[in-house]
């Protein structure tokens, strides 16, 4: 069983489609639920793996905490458990094998790393972050706060939150133009997503302005459609969150239902800062 | 009492009908441990959606209930974080609960504004309060989190019923007492069949409304605690949409929208089948995020269809 | 002396308290606004268009003000199309598949629209002829619709979905002389819709059918067929709303494109007077309360809040404008006042 | 004589309208005391304040001469004040039980014992002399038997002032003679009862007082005697009423193309199929007790019942009728229970009268306002609809007025056959005789007329045969001489 947590964005409708081709390489039988970001569908999605008796659970939490239960009723049926992308909160780590997964925050740093050193650590920012309350929003805004910080220069100078989405971005980024003046003195953009900063970049253009030159635009998620703008020069930096991360997950599982020995509690998959310099673009 | 019981029993004929057409389709389906599941797993929305049924059978409606989940939540990890016991702060919301459902019942009272707004107000605000509580996911430490999981009911058949579906049985026994066995009931019933008549048959209107809405709230602030018990953690994103899932299991349990008709325990067959379209779809695992929106509409027409034609009120109309 | 009193003549004002109290909340946050940034209402001329947070709130405001139109007419009738969402990310993700078909683009624009009415006629089936009622009845359409417009954008891959069209970008964020397009589209549509519903007797019928459907069956109305038409014309409207969003964006994304749009487009008609009881019709009012919504949004956006705070405030000018609305709560205050006063 | 309950120098206005003016009415106990005025002289408002349903702008009530504020129907009851309102006023969805019992449910051990409030509830309308299932929602009844219950309700044993807004406006004679040897009981009882009826016999047969008002103002009061009818009716309308044609064209027989012919038209359990005939410039009447299936004939014929058997033809062309159908064939129709399926409250009187029309013509045509506009105002004028202005909308106007609207728009639709329900229900003197008079008259310019109706005198007016129904079936026909009080009588009671 695959619980994952929903939609949203581009990024995990292409994460969920390479769980499910993966699977059907390796020959696995993959049930597959889909929790629309919704915690509650999550928690029914897994206890009705346990009905069903599975062999082990893969889960991609919607939020960290409230685990405790429902793993220990896996626990009881004798079904491993595996976290993929999220972490979660639980007192007792043996209820889960590992997690197999990118950082957010790790992301966020790579993302604040990148931009201080683009903009010399002077950069005035104005910041799209993700739905409010949803992990990686909190999370890479953490590790990319924990980055500039470290430069009195570098300021958030405005932040709102443009819900992972298109249009969020570019209704945002709207308003940060009639605010700023036209983003007078804005030096850096930096988006929790690919789709923000799309939407972001066309808001600018609307307005006259010129992303990647007039502001220096950096996002996370590394979707196609930011390639093309990578490679136009509108956008100038993205964070890989690996999609295509079954062939990462499965020889875990696999191997762990195989020997059952014992896995370090953290499987970390790497994540890339791509450039318009990137090779391949 | 005597009311029109057609449509609910029309609602449990469908309900055991695709239930077997679940077993017949999937291994492990007809067993204990998935009706066991479906009625803890939707415990605090058939709370909520008692709740809800009365604020319906009385003419109005609530769309705060899912925000007032959420945020009852996140009150409660905080509260735990500071070392409150849950059942204190539980019972602080549950407080807090029936208290904002009475202003919203006073505000669509008094300054005469349509519940549907009033309420919607209600959902946006709560919603923020969350925010403006945490960002982030709050665990519930407690031990008597865990010591009230652990409470479970063994049913025949390996299933058992967990606490949070002992504690939703608990709650629609006292609504159903509230319905059928006091005046609030009756004045009920009689504001949501007609409120002009209603008043003028005596039905003091303004408390009977901040009543209902207050019951409502504390239904779903409940509905909210035992939330927070079974995911043993608070996220201000929790419960977004419960009140449309809500509104909807109210409806399937044979209730008319427009009030005045349906009974109570109808929350509890409506949520039940909301929570058997889940458990199908689950059971199913081949679905993407795509097809689990579709199968869900397509069964949620066919539940209401089938209800309908058993009703008998798909009358055939002749084609001129 | 006559023994009777003469009949009183005082001639029932009608539009105007209704839409004086939204005008008077924009008032408000417009005063708010200034307060906060000077140059909030600052339009200047860029590329050759208006350019300013006034023009923006109204172009912004346009889709919600399509839909809400739309919505006026179901709430007449006391309906109600939870679903207008759902049709936004159907017709959007349609339009994307006819265009990444090859479709001409004007084409692809006419079955958008077409899948629009499609599901106004679904929704209408249901409500009308079915006699499902219409928040569960459009709730089926609104759990659905966003799945549909998902395996509308597989159907051609969807990997990338966002397109080019100069013709749909044109109307959306495009402008003709200073104006922007799509504000010329729905002031276009509003005549339409006006003209449908004021200057032929579907209004009457509609408002009848909402006020007491059994007798509108008596008087000889067709109720079935009218209920059935508002669904579709609020279907049809949400597609036009869907074509003016989805080439904004110009991708499909049917997860996230309109949420929350049929809360908004029912609160726009309710702050511009309507009642969801129905058997009344405010076009001029429900693009009046989009404006509304819009400008709260947008002064939200601009002010500098910190996000969490959105919806609280949202929430709280949201009952204001209720409240002013209310004539209880107005008497009530201004029996206070005057109490204080003494 | 002490005034068990007294209002002085009442005032009320809406907007536009001033309700009630300056007005004193004061009701002793052991005395029945009518209340008459034309439709929206203010009644129905004034009982309205004196039961706590409506606030007054002026004017002091007392009860048992202590000044009293109601703030509701609840607190007037708690007080002893019983009403039953011109609208049937009680919850359709609701049980007749519960509709009975609601406000003072009887409980044990604090919860409601709904077993004790049914054997009440039967009681309660035994006394009226009601048998019905008192489980079943009271929307299934008859306006009649709602009629008969809200009554039930309003009598209480602590009821000491009762009022009665038009309680016989739907009753046949039978239940009309019952309920007033009720009344005349209470009274010997000692119970203060107010009574409103445009049916100036009851009134007379009843009432030890009357009061008249015109125009929200009281224009007279005085014992019956003091007031007879010859000087009441000019009290009400501030002018004569002219005699009205009572004579039919007698015996007259029309022959040839009948417009309207109905073959063994029936439904099952509704109405057992009958044959009925129209002709151009006939006016028939529909007669029965109640229940007898009267509204049931009408509707069917209409074709807001779908009849399952037998044929319907209208100038010979043989129709599925459907309302919509039905209207396009110029047949237009008036309901009997206008609150349900009459007005639509929140319409302007302007669109209600025009509607039916409209819908005749199709919707891409609309009336132009200026042409509903005359036909709006020319209907105020003819039926006297008491308002302001066209635009007012017609829940606000007063029940006769309501009523009126609705037969404003039957009449405007051009009709060739007219069906009336009940048409009279609940207008006053002056208009009723004016709306027989329209009856005879168009019936004179060669329309077709179906009038059903529990009034006798009302249908041996207007009608030149009458068919009479007895449980749901066509029991006669009479016509000519025939027409008169004890054949109908004696046609409707035979076994
Ligand atoms: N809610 C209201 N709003 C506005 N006007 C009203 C309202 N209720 C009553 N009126 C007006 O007050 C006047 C008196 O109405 P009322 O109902 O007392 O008349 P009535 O004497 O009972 O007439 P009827 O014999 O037709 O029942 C009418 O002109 C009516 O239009
Ligand atoms: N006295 C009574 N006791 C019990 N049931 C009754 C009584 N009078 C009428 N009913 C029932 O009420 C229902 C409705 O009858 P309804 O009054 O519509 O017929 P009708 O002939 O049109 O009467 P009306 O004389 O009011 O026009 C029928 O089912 C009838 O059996
Ligand atoms: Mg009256
Ligand atoms: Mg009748």
């Amino acid at each position: 069983g695959f619980s994952q947590v929903g939609d949203e964005g581009d990024w995990r409708p292409a994460f969920s489609r390479d769980m499910q081709a993966e699977a059907k390489k390796e020959g696995i039988d993959l049930k597959f639920a889909d929790a629309q970001g919704k915690e509650e569908a999550q928690l029914t999605a897994v206890r009705s793996f346990i009905a069903q008796k599975v062999d082990a659970i893969i889960i991609a939490p919607v939020v960290v905490t409230g685990w405790d239960q429902v793993l220990r009723e896996a626990k009881r049926a004798n079904i491993p458990v595996f976290l993929a992308d999220r972490d979660v909160d639980v007192t007792d780590k043996s209820l889960y094998v590992t997690r197999i997964s990118a950082d957010f925050n790790l992301e966020g740093k790579l993302a604040g790393a990148w931009l201080a050193q683009a903009s010399k650590g002077n950069c005035n920012i104005v910041e799209l972050q993700g739905t409010t309350g949803a992990a990686p929003a909190i999370e890479r805004k953490k590790g990319f706060e924990a980055i500039i910080s470290n430069f009195p220069n570098m300021k958030i100078i405005k932040t709102q939150s443009g819900d992972f989405t298109t249009d969020g971005g570019k209704k945002v980024m709207e308003a940060f133009i009639k605010s700023t003046d036209n983003l007078k003195g804005v030096c850096a953009s930096f988006a929790h997503n690919d789709n923000m900063q799309l939407g972001a970049i066309q808001a600018m253009k609307e307005a006259g302005l010129k992303p990647g030159k007039d502001v220096l635009m950096v996002s996370v998620d590394y979707v196609p459609a930011m390639k093309t703008e990578l490679a136009k020069g509108e956008a100038n930096a993205s964070v890989e969150l690996r999609s295509a991360i079954g062939k990462y997950i499965y020889p875990v599982v696999l191997n762990y239902l195989k020997d059952k020995k014992p896995l370090p509690k953290w499987v970390v998959i790497p994540s890339d800062l791509h450039t318009a310099a990137t090779p391949g673009n | 009492m005597k009311r029109t019981w057609l449509p609910l029993a029309a609602t449990i004929a469908v309900f055991v009908a695709l239930f077997g057409v679940g077993g017949a389709l999937y291994n492990h389906f007809l067993s204990s441990l998935v009706l066991g599941d479906i009625l803890d797993d939707n415990a605090f929305l058939i709370i909520a959606a008692i709740g809800a049924n009365f604020v319906i059978l009385s003419g109005g409606i609530d769309l705060s209930i899912g925000s007032m989940i959420g945020f009852v939540g996140v009150v409660m990890a905080k509260l735990d974080a500071f070392g409150w016991h849950p059942l204190a702060s539980a019972a602080v919301m549950i407080v807090f609960g029936a208290g904002f459902g009475a202003c919203q019942g006073l505000i669509i009272d008094f300054c005469e504004i349509q519940p549907f707004i009033v309420t919607l107000a209600g959902l946006f605000l709560l919603r923020g309060a969350c925010f403006m509580v945490t960002l982030d996911s709050l665990p519930l430490r407690h031990p008597f989190v865990s010591d009230f999981a652990a409470v479970a009911l063994p049913l025949p058949g390996g299933g058992f019923l967990a606490s949070s579906a002992l504690a939703m049985f608990a709650a629609l026994a006292v609504a159903v007492v509230i319905a059928h066995k006091t005046s609030f009931g009756a004045n009920v019933y009689a504001m949501g069949g007609d409120r002009t008549s209603a008043a003028l048959m005596g039905v003091p209107i303004r408390a009977t409304t901040v009543k209902v809405y207050a019951l409502g709230g504390l239904y779903s602030a409940f509905g909210g605690v035992i939330y927070a018990l079974y995911t043993s953690s608070g996220y201000p994103l929790a419960g977004s949409g419960a009140e449309l899932s809500a509104i909807a299991a109210v409806v399937l349990g044979g209730t008319l929208l427009t009030g005045g008709i349906g009974l109570v325990v109808g929350a509890l067959f409506g949520g039940m089948i909301l929570g058997l379209i889940a458990t199908l779809i689950n059971f199913n695992g081949s679905l993407n995020g795509a097809w689990i929106m579709i199968s869900s509409g397509v069964l949620l027409f066919v539940f209401i269809v089938m209800q309908r034609a058993l009703v008998g009120s798909l009358t055939p109309r002749s084609a001129s | 002396m006559k023994s009777f009193s003469p009949p009183l003549k005082i001639s029932t004002p009608r539009a105007a308290p209704r839409l004086l109290w939204p005008l008077v909340a924009l008032a408000l946050i417009f005063a708010v606004d200034g307060i906060i940034s000077p140059h909030f209402f600052a339009i200047r001329i860029v590329e050759g268009r208006l350019f300013g947070n006034l023009v923006d709130i109204v172009y912004r405001a346009t889709p919600i003000a399509i839909v809400a139109l739309g919505m006026a007419i179901v709430i007449g009738t006391k309906g109600i199309d939870l679903s207008v969402g759902a049709i936004i990310a159907i017709v959007g993700a349609t339009l994307d598949w006819r265009i990444h078909m090859g479709d001409p683009h004007l084409l692809a624009l006419a079955i958008a629209l077409a899948a629009g009415v499609a599901c106004g006629l679904w929704n209408g089936l249901l409500v009308a002829v079915l006699d499902i009622q219409p928040i569960i009845a459009t709730l089926i359409l609104m759990v659905s619709g966003r799945g549909v417009g998902l395996m509308i954008n597989l159907i051609y891959g969807g990997s990338d979905p966002s397109f080019e069209s100069p013709l749909l970008q044109g109307l959306s964020t495009g402008h003709i002389g200073l104006i922007p397009t799509r504000i010329l589209v729905g002031i276009g549509l509003w005549i339409a819709l006006w003209a449908l519903v004021r200057r032929t007797a579907l209004g009457l019928f509609l408002e009848a059918v909402g006020a007491n459907p059994k007798a509108a069956e008596l008087a000889g109305v067709e109720a079935r067929a009218i209920k059935w038409a508002a669904y579709v014309i609020s279907g049809f409207m949400a597609a036009a709303a869907g074509v003016i969003l989805t080439a904004d964006t110009h991708t499909s994304d049917p997860v996230s494109i309109g949420l929350y749009s049929e809360l908004d487009a029912i609160l726009a008609v309710v702050i511009g007077g309507g009642s969801l009881n129905g058997g009344r019709i405010y076009l001029l009012g429900a693009v009046l309360g989009a404006v509304v919504i819009q400008a709260l949004t947008t002064s939200i956006l601009t002010s500098g809040l910190p996000p969490e705070y959105n919806l609280v405030v949202k929430a709280g000018v949201v009952l204001v404008v209720l409240l002013l609305q209310s004539a209880r709560t107005r008497a009530a205050v201004a029996r206070l006042a005057t109490g204080r006063k003494r | 004589m002490t005034a068990r309950i007294e209002i002085v120098a009442a005032a009320k206005t809406y907007p536009g309208v001033r309700a009630l003016d300056d007005v004193d009415f004061h009701v002793a106990a052991g005395e029945v005391h009518a209340l008459l005025g034309e439709n929206g002289a203010g009644k129905s408002t004034l009982i309205k304040i004196m039961t706590g349903a409506a606030t007054a702008d002026a004017g002091e009530l007392r009860l048992d001469g202590r000044p009293m504020r109601f703030a509701s129907p609840a607190d007037a009851r708690a007080a002893g004040v019983g009403a039953v309102y011109q609208e049937v006023n009680l919850v359709p969805t609701l049980t007749v039980t519960e509709n009975l019992a609601l406000g003072r449910l009887p409980r044990r051990f604090g919860l409601v014992d709904w077993r004790a409030a049914r054997v009440q509830a039967r009681l309660r309308l035994r006394k009226l002399g009601v048998e019905i299932d008192v489980e079943r929602p009271l929307g299934v009844y008859s306006i009649a038997i709602q009629q008969l219950v809200a009554i039930a309700r309003a009598l209480d044993e602590d009821t000491s002032v009762l009022v009665l807004d038009e309680p016989t406006a739907s009753l046949d004679a039978a239940e009309t003679a019952r309920l007033l040897d009720i009344v005349r009981e209470l009274k010997g009882q000692g119970l203060a009862i107010v009574f409103i009826s445009h049916f100036l016999d009851q009134v007379y047969a009843i009432a030890d007082r009357l009061t008249v008002l015109r125009n929200g103002r009281r224009v007279g009061v005085g014992t019956p005697q003091e007031i007879p009818p010859a000087k009441l009716v000019p009290l009400m309308l501030g002018r004569e009423l002219e005699a009205v044609e009572r004579a039919r064209a007698a015996g007259q027989t029309h022959t040839g193309e009948p417009i309207l012919v109905a073959q063994g038209l029936g439904k099952t359990r509704v109405m057992a199929p009958f044959d009925l005939t129209l002709h151009p410039g006939e006016a028939v009447g529909l007669s029965g007790l109640l229940g007898a299936g009267r509204t049931e004939s009408a509707k069917l014929i209409f074709g807001a019942l779908r009849a399952d058997s037998g044929s319907l033809k209208i100038a010979g062309e043989k129709i599925n009728p459907s309302p919509r159908a039905s209207l396009a064939r110029g047949i237009a129709f008036c309901p009997e229970d206008r609150k349900a399926e009459g007005i639509f409250a929140e319409l302007s009187i302007r669109e209600n009268i025009a509607i039916a029309l409209q819908s005749k013509r199709g919707w891409l045509k609309a009336l132009s306002r200026a042409e509903q506009d005359r036909l709006a105002s020319e209907m105020i004028e003819a039926l006297g609809i008491a308002t302001p202005d066209a635009e007012k909308p017609v829940g606000q106007l007063s029940g006769g007025n309501q009523q009126k609207a609705v037969l404003a728009r039957a009449l405007v639709s051009d009709p060739r056959v007219l069906i009336l329900d009940e048409p009279t229900r609940g207008i006053d003197v002056g208009a009723h005789a004016e709306i027989v008079a329209l009856i005879r008259r168009l019936a004179g310019q060669g329309l077709a007329v179906l009038v059903a109706s529990s009034e006798l005198e009302e249908l041996i007016a207007v009608s030149d045969r009458v068919a009479v129904l007895r449980d749901r079936a066509f029991v006669g026909e009479l016509s000519g001489a025939d027409i008169n009080q004890q054949t109908i009588m004696r046609t409707i009671a035979a076994p």
